[in-house]
């Protein structure tokens, strides 16, 4: 299983999915309307590193972070 | 790197830091601290952080910094940070007084730009996301 | 502007001056701390001061600062400062960071070229005259 | 009486003179050896302020400093 955290303003609760790669993850999440818009300014981590191409294999207990915009300081 | 709840003991770190590295012979110390300033009516602000990017976004900075001999340090707040008081203080050491200027700058803003830290405005006992201050981090909409 | 003789007490400092400034709503407080290096078989520097031009010379540094909303502060020593102790901290206070980082890069350049102070090394207890490390000040050679 | 201050490494007393303006204080101080040197590399304040312009009149009570390269912090 590969866990999905929605960090900071998504406020929603962590969730399981059963996917190979972010492709999956897109198709799932992307049917879900409160999520669209945040999707297109969020990026993505996968066990706290950033990543930018969707096909990257995933692997049981990865860990994936929906992060949308940020404002440190 | 060192996460705090609530507001930073400015004089605290600052001078910790100083102690811990006054024999280290570097030249010149360059704190940046970030003090909450009273405006749109907040009481304050209040922070979420993503720490295992943040720890690694922090161990690349250090890796850079060491490669030009300088060393890094911040602290940031989480939760609730009212005004007038600190959620933030980076530094820079180094032996080169224009090294350490220069990476400082380059410092505080790569941690606006790409730190995983999201703020909120606190009005009247609301925690409200300070969308319009908030940067997308690079590589953003890679799921759509 | 202050000057101590000797070594100068940072953590005092930097303390007093982010107590003093916390509610004056600058959200950005940037301070340069110098701090002696081990080199040159040195034991520490030694400094002269001709106080009149350099209360003048931040003169006119705090009314370049008041234009752009900020504040600048500097502390420095006069006669010996050993090895890892400090002889200099300047700082500047904005509501803006981006105005803050570019003027305390300004300042401290512009204080290295012309804040009228003298830097000596202490070696084996003489007092040589840092020439080659010295700057002249503008309009050098006016009397030839 | 116009006073002349030596700073820093020059290491040399003060000195007095009855002289109208920076034209008259160059003639006496570049007759002394020992000063020439510093004379070409140092600035000069009259009364804390830097002067640029030997023609400036001098009042009876001004200090006049002479002040050699500077490194300070």
């Amino acid at each position: 299983m590969i866990k999905v955290e929605f960090l900071g303003p998504i406020n929603r609760e962590p969730a399981n999915y059963n996917i190979k790669n972010l492709n999956e993850l897109s198709e799932i999440l992307k049917n879900d309307n409160n999520l669209l818009e945040w999707l297109e300014k969020s990026a993505v981590a996968i066990n706290g590193k950033l990543v930018f191409d969707k096909n990257i294999e995933l692997q049981n207990g990865d860990i994936i972070a929906i992060l949308p915009p940020v404002c440190g300081g | 790197m060192e996460l705090y709840n609530g507001s930073l003991n400015i004089p605290e770190i600052i001078s910790r830091w100083y102690n811990l590295e006054q024999n280290s012979n570097n030249g010149a110390f360059i704190p940046f601290i970030g003090i909450v300033r009273a405006e749109n009516s907040i009481s304050g602000l209040s922070f979420d952080i993503y720490e295992p990017l943040l720890k690694n976004w922090f161990i690349d900075w250090q890796k850079k910094a060491e490669k030009l001999n300088a060393k890094v340090k911040f602290a940031h707040s989480t939760g609730d940070v009212p005004i007038h008081t600190s959620s933030y203080v980076s530094a820079v050491f180094s032996p080169k007084r224009d090294v350490a200027l220069k990476m400082i700058v380059d410092f505080v803003e790569d941690f606006k730009a790409n730190a995983p830290i999201w703020k909120y405005d606190l009005i009247e006992g609301k925690r409200i996301y300070a969308e319009s201050r908030s940067k997308k981090i690079i590589g953003s909409g890679i799921l759509i």
